[in-house]
């Protein structure tokens, strides 16, 4: 049993290796490509929604708190606290995902979805002219941003947190799963290491996020002041 | 591994770290610092608070040597794909412009 | 055409021998190694054959000694592979600044040649022997390589930016060109020939061929026809936009910091003009993206070019790889 | 002294534990997975046999035509994505390697034996959507993929293969994840790191691999699919992007891969030279630890596949100088192996056969490596012939040659038969022969300056291309010949016993084919690897090897 245990752990941590990289090479792309256009790339950046991105790394940090204590109150053999932190962290990864659509919904508006990824909807965004009076739904590029490079922003944009919001819904699944095991009884102080594992899972998500907020939304605010 | 139990008091004392540094992070983002300080402050507040998860709230802190191995280990190939690949693009010319 | 010796292609250029000493060196060192491991085992395997069938030999745990012996020697002769192989490399990926230079456009599957006489080929060029030659690459479509075996040089072009290389040949005679990166259907056919001629018979062929306009001629007209110059004046001297006068190769003042206006540079301030600004303009040239193929923008670097460059050229630092992508 | 029983050999054992389909295609047991992925790694060789086989016809004459060159170009892509990713990747921790890692260290099954199963039907999924691609039409990019030929140009059915190597991808996520966990788990008591056999090293130092590299490929290839069905890309000059980006993150993986493909060779080569020479390996701990020195340096070279690829030249000679380094735990193997034969008892079955022509073949094709890694001497010989030859010597000279000695060796554990040693000795010898005479010709033609990928060709080169289409029929017929005396063999064999070659592994300690539950007692191991004892005692029951080995 406590090498099932101690098996099931590594695993998941050998698994979440392979994630980094597979994140990585992403976060390479992102990373080449900012150094290269910092100006579009900041432009880009401030035309996302920060309140939103905000609230959601709020929703998530807290969805990690309520997945830590789930892992915890299996731990000690609370089961109805158990169950409810699940609930709490499955409502608290929907929302999130909720918020994401909004999100993405917006670009969709402003024509902001790159390349032809929705068909009939090409990348075509309207530049706010220079001294117009400022229209959120416009485009404001900052000086030396090209709009070539701001559709590069957005397909990475699109790439990595469509990727991120994949991981998240299947780790709704997997603690759909854990809910309807610890609802029958299935997890006990003993026998808790699939919630560790689900949580390892759900934990990581969590920090591909935390680099994902400052790197698309943060990153070139100050070049826009309260834009 | 560890049977080791992490008390609530730290859960939520994590808890409230993260927070803070969300918030912290949105502010330090909304003011001009010199040079390419934005961007150092927004990792360096990122990179604590992952710092952060993976300790506590995914028990590494309190985790056999293999699983610091591990993640050590992730973090360092993915130095090796970073480094290696701007060892080319950082000398090339494309980069001139700072 | 074959040279006596079957074993190497025939060596026509300046850098050829560089390359074919090392790669003797190589083979020597490999065929040694190879002989004295087969040789070993060879002899291993005779001597120590088993005699008897249950017999056990006694064992031995290895040498640290030995080890240190056989880690050591292989890595000292790997370094001298690398000092030897990456000098030659960095020489040959410097061209020396009194080049004759062509541009050399490719697309599927053919290669263009401009002379800056302004002479055109397709698939095949003529040089003269014993001058620097250095190639200017662009690509219409996808990544396509020039290779020439007799002068062992061989360079990608890649989409969106310039890729240059180099060479001199010191013989007269017909050597084959071939595509190198695989690019479709008909990659195996996209080459030709390079002739080498004497000058005198290279002159008598460029002037057999000289009815066509230069590069930088045309570039010149496109510039008035597409409306450069008025922006730029009619004869390059400056007005809403700056002066292209003595741009090329001089060191630009950007919004964003300083810049080396090399080929690389002029083509992205053509096809991305607002992705560096020149201090004290607006960003208001407009793209020309879509609307130039590969061997106009060439045509209009050459005219650029022709305005003058400021400095005497100094080597630059990067070769093979000058160039920078395009936005 | 814990007392190690060869049990009587039981009627009972894992091929005939339970009959039927579902208990196949259902298993849990190691074992029937492994030959599960054997069956269908062989089937992909031979598709990819055939393959090769029409590149060699095709380039008999300068101007064949007896293929278009769309369907050339198709044939040599299909023959590199098929040999590469669902044959060379798989063939042996797939197969040897699941059907050894749990025996070799005295446990009873691999630690996720769901999760192995479950990357038999992912690599048979990938492989039924490669093989969908290919009879819709194919794919002509060459195994490389490179953008924008493969994004924007190809009219082939580059998004179904592509999907379907993400998808084998996940099989060997999934492998190199089970190894590392039982590797680490689940040894035998006694078994500690340095009683390891060099093959458990050499499949650990695999799985780092399999589990860093694969994902960056995974993403390469789904961003790849993305720009060419949505028009949009990371690699795409148009909105500034880098086509030579792909190339980087391609060969972060496919670099690192060609290890994936030599380690475990080199593992059974181990094997194979000690165990045939009677000796324990001259330097266990150097060519342990050069197997993991191989792994992790193997993720620091892969800028010497972009030489000539406009990366930038300071690049290139730090590339160059760390695929020198990555060169050296190669040649301490090789030497290693060359010491361990010496003073020993040399046999000369098949098995050491393949191992010995493996070394040279593996040195000629590691030190023309070398040749490329030189960077004056690639930037000729780059995409040429020379290159084909180079990684023809390491990977069927290598890579392959390993794979069919493991095959013969363990052959009589996997199926409790012996193959018929007269012709395996007579089919190595003709390979070997075929080979040589393939691919030597190709280092020659290289240099002199044929393209690699070529349909047509300069008439001077015809008198080489002409040698190596003979060789390689010659190779042809010499690679016919083991699956018709193997499967012979499963019928008609020699029963083998438990420990036919007289060897003191593990994986030799019970009966052959073995229990599903591999043994009936948790092993004790009280002895070094490779600790020959004399054969009286290997053969008496409870006097075996353990614990005269002590002395
Ligand atoms: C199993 C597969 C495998 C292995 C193990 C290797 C091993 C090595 N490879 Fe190879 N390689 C390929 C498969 C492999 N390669 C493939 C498939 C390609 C082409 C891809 C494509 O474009 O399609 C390729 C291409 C390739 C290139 C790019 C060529 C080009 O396209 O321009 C280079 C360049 O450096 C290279 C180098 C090396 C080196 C230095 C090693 C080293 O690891 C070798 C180390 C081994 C030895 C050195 C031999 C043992 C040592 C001795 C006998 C002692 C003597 C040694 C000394 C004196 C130093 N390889
Ligand atoms: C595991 C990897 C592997 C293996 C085992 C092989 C095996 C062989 N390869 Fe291949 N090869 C590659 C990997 C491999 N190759 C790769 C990656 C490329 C690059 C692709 C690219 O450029 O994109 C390549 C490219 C390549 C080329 C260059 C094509 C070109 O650039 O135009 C050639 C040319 O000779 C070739 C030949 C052969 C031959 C003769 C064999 C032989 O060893 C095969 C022998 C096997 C059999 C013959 C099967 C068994 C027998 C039968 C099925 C019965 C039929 C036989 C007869 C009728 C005689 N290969
Ligand atoms: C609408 C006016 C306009 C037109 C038309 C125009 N340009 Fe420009 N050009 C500018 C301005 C303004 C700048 C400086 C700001 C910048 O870098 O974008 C500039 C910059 C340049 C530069 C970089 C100069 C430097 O000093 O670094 C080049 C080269 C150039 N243009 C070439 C061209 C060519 C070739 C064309 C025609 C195909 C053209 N321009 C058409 C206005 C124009
Ligand atoms: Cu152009 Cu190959
Ligand atoms: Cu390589």
């Amino acid at each position: 049993m406590e090498q099932q245990r101690a098996a099931g752990t590594i695993g998941m941590w050998v698994f979440l290796v392979t994630e980094i990289m597979f994140f990585g090479g992403m976060f390479l792309a992102y990373t080449l490509y900012r150094n290269a256009y910092p100006a579009a790339f900041a432009s880009a950046s401030n035309h996302l929604d920060l309140k939103l991105g905000a609230i959601n790394t709020a929703v998530l940090i807290f969805s990690s708190f309520t997945m830590a204590m789930a892992v915890y109150c299996t731990q000690v053999g609370k089961r109805q606290l158990q169950i409810l932190s699940l609930i709490l962290t499955i409502g608290l990864g929907v929302s999130f995902l909720g918020i994401k659509a909004v999100e993405y919904h917006d670009k969709y508006v402003d024509n902001l979805i790159p390349g032809r990824l929705i068909p009939g909807r090409p990348f075509k965004p309207e530049v706010q002219a220079p001294g117009t009076p400022f229209d959120e739904h416009k485009l404001h590029l900052l000086p030396g941003a090209s709009v070539n490079n701001v559709e590069m922003f957005f397909w990475i944009y699109f790439a990595m947190t469509g990727m991120h919001a994949l991981h998240m819904i299947i780790g709704v699944g997997l603690l759909t799963v854990l809910l309807i095991g610890s609802i029958r009884n299935r997890y006990s102080p003993e026998y808790f290491n699939p919630v560790e594992i689900t949580g390892l899972y759900w934990h990581f998500v969590d920090i591909v996020w935390i680099f994902l907020f400052p790197l698309l939304y943060l990153l070139g605010r100050h070049l826009a002041h309260g834009g | 591994m560890s049977e080791h139990i992490v008390p609530v008091r730290v859960y939520i004392a994590i808890f409230l770290a993260l927070m803070v540094g969300t918030a912290l992070t949105v502010f330090a983002a909304l003011h001009d610092f010199p040079w390419q300080f934005n961007t150092v402050i927004a990792l360096t507040i990122a990179s604590i608070k992952a710092t952060l998860v993976v300790l506590y709230f995914m028990h590494v802190r309190y985790s056999s040597r293999l699983v610091w191995v591990i993640v050590a280990s992730a973090l360092f190939w993915l130095a090796i794909l970073f480094a290696l690949t701007f060892s080319d693009y950082w000398t090339r010319s494309w980069f001139q412009v700072t | 055409m074959q040279s006596g010796f079957p074993f190497i292609p025939e060596s026509a250029s300046t850098q050829s021998g560089n390359v074919d000493a090392l790669y003797f060196y190589l083979s020597g060192v490999t065929i040694f190694f190879t002989l004295l491991i087969s040789g070993i085992i060879i002899f291993f395997v005779i001597r120590y054959r088993r005699r008897t069938p249950y017999e056990i030999p006694r064992p031995i745990a290895g040498s640290h000694r030995l080890e240190t012996l056989w880690s050591v020697i292989p890595f000292v002769i790997a370094m001298s592979f690398f000092v030897w192989g990456a000098g030659i490399y960095f020489k040959n990926s410097r061209p020396p600044k009194d080049a004759l230079e062509i541009y050399v456009v490719g697309k599927q599957w053919m290669w263009k040649f401009q002379h800056t006489t302004g002479q055109r080929e397709i698939n095949e060029l003529h040089v003269p022997v014993g001058r620097k030659i250095k190639l200017i690459m662009a690509t219409e479509d996808v990544i396509h390589d020039v290779f020439v075996p007799a002068f062992r040089i061989k360079a990608d072009v890649v989409p969106g930016r310039y890729t240059t290389q180099w060479f001199e040949a010191t013989k007269p005679g017909r050597y084959h060109l071939f595509c190198a990166e695989y690019c479709g259907m008909n990659h195996s056919q996209m080459g030709g020939w390079v002739i080498v001629m004497e000058p005198t018979e290279f002159e008598n062929w460029l002037s057999g061929n000289a009815n066509q306009m230069s590069p930088a001629a045309a570039g010149q007209q496109m510039f008035q026809t597409l409306g450069c110059a008025s922006c730029h004046g009619a004869n390059g001297e400056g007005g809403r936009g700056p002066a292209l006068v003595g741009l090329f190769n001089s060191q630009v003042q950007l919004t964003s910091g300083q810049m080396k206006a090399d080929e690389g540079y002029i083509r992205e301030s053509i096809l991305n003009p607002q992705a560096k600004i020149v201090a004290g303009y607006g960003p208001i040239m407009p793209t020309f993206q879509g609307q130039l193929n590969e061997e106009q923008i060439v045509q209009l670097l050459a005219y650029v070019k022709s305005l003058g460059s400021s400095q005497p050229q100094p080597a630059p630092a990067k070769p093979v790889v000058t160039s920078a992508a395009t936005k | 002294m814990e007392e190690f029983k060869v049990p009587p050999p039981s009627k009972v054992n894992y091929l005939n534990a339970e009959y039927g389909l579902k208990s196949w295609l259902l298993t849990k047991d190691h074992k029937r997975i492994a030959l599960l992925y054997m069956g269908s790694i062989s089937l992909f060789f031979f598709i990819g046999g055939i393959y090769a086989m029409l590149i060699r016809l095709e380039l008999l004459v300068p101007t064949g035509n007896f293929l278009t060159s769309t369907t050339y170009n198709k044939v040599f892509t299909q023959h590199g994505i098929i040999m590469i990713f669902f044959f060379l990747i798989p063939s042996i921790p797939a197969t040897l390697g699941n059907f050894l890692v749990p025996m070799m260290i005295g446990a009873k099954d691999l630690a996720f034996p769901r999760i192995n199963l479950l990357s038999w039907y992912i690599y048979l999924l990938g492989g039924i959507v490669t093989i969908y691609a290919l009879l819709a039409g194919g794919i002509d990019t060459g195994w490389t993929f490179y953008a924008p030929y493969s994004t924007t140009f190809s009219n082939s059915y580059v998004v179904a293969t592509g999907l379907g190597i993400f998808i084998s991808g996940f099989s060997s996520i999934l492998t190199g994840l089970n190894f590392i966990v039982t590797i680490h788990t689940m040894r035998a008591p006694g078994m500690t790191w340095f009683r390891l056999p060099l093959f458990i090293w050499a499949h650990y130092a695999t799985s780092l691999i399999m589990i860093l590299g694969t994902p960056v490929v995974a993403i390469t290839i789904l961003l790849l699919a993305f720009e060419r069905l949505a028009h949009i890309g990371i690699f795409d000059p148009a909105i500034g992007g880098d086509p030579v980006l792909f190339q980087h993150l391609f060969w972060f993986y496919s670099h690192p891969a060609v290890y994936i493909m030599i380690l475990p060779s080199m593992g059974v080569v181990s094997e194979l030279i000690a165990n045939f020479s009677r000796k324990n390996i001259f330097g266990y701990k150097f060519v342990a630890f050069s197997s993991l020195a191989i792994a992790v340096f193997g993720f620091l070279v892969w800028g010497h596949h972009l030489f000539v690829a406009s990366q930038s030249v300071y690049a290139g000679m730090i590339f160059s100088f760390l695929s020198f380094a990555v060169a050296i735990p190669s040649a301490i193997k090789v030497f290693n192996w060359s010491a361990t034969l010496y003073k020993s008892s040399i046999s000369y079955d098949t098995p050491m056969l393949y191992a010995l022509g493996f070394i040279g073949l593996f040195a000629v094709g590691g030190m023309t490596g070398l040749f490329l890694a030189s960077l004056a001497i690639d930037v000729h010989v780059s995409d040429t012939y020379f290159v084909v030859a180079h990684f023809h010597y390491i990977m069927v000279g290598g890579a392959l040659f390993g794979y069919l000695g493991g095959l013969h060796y363990w052959w009589p554990k996997i199926t409790g038969r012996m193959y018929p040693e007269g012709w395996g000795r007579f089919s190595a010898l003709v390979i070997y022969v075929g080979f040589n005479l393939t691919f030597l010709p190709q280092f020659v033609l290289g240099y002199l300056g044929m393209p690699r990928r070529y349909h047509y060709y300069p008439p001077e080169f015809q008198v080489l291309h002409v040698l190596s289409t003979a060789g390689a029929s010659i190779l042809g017929v010499g690679l016919m010949l083991p699956l018709f005396y193997l499967l012979w063999s499963m019928r008609y064999g020699k029963k083998a016993g438990g420990n036919p070659w007289h060897l003191p592994g593990l994986e030799w300690r019970t009966q052959s084919p073995p229990l599903t539950e591999n043994f009936e007692h948790t092993p004790v191991v009280t002895w070094e690897a490779y600790q020959f004892a004399p054969v009286e005692e290997m053969e008496v029951v409870g006097k075996f090897g353990g614990d005269k080995a002590e002395v």
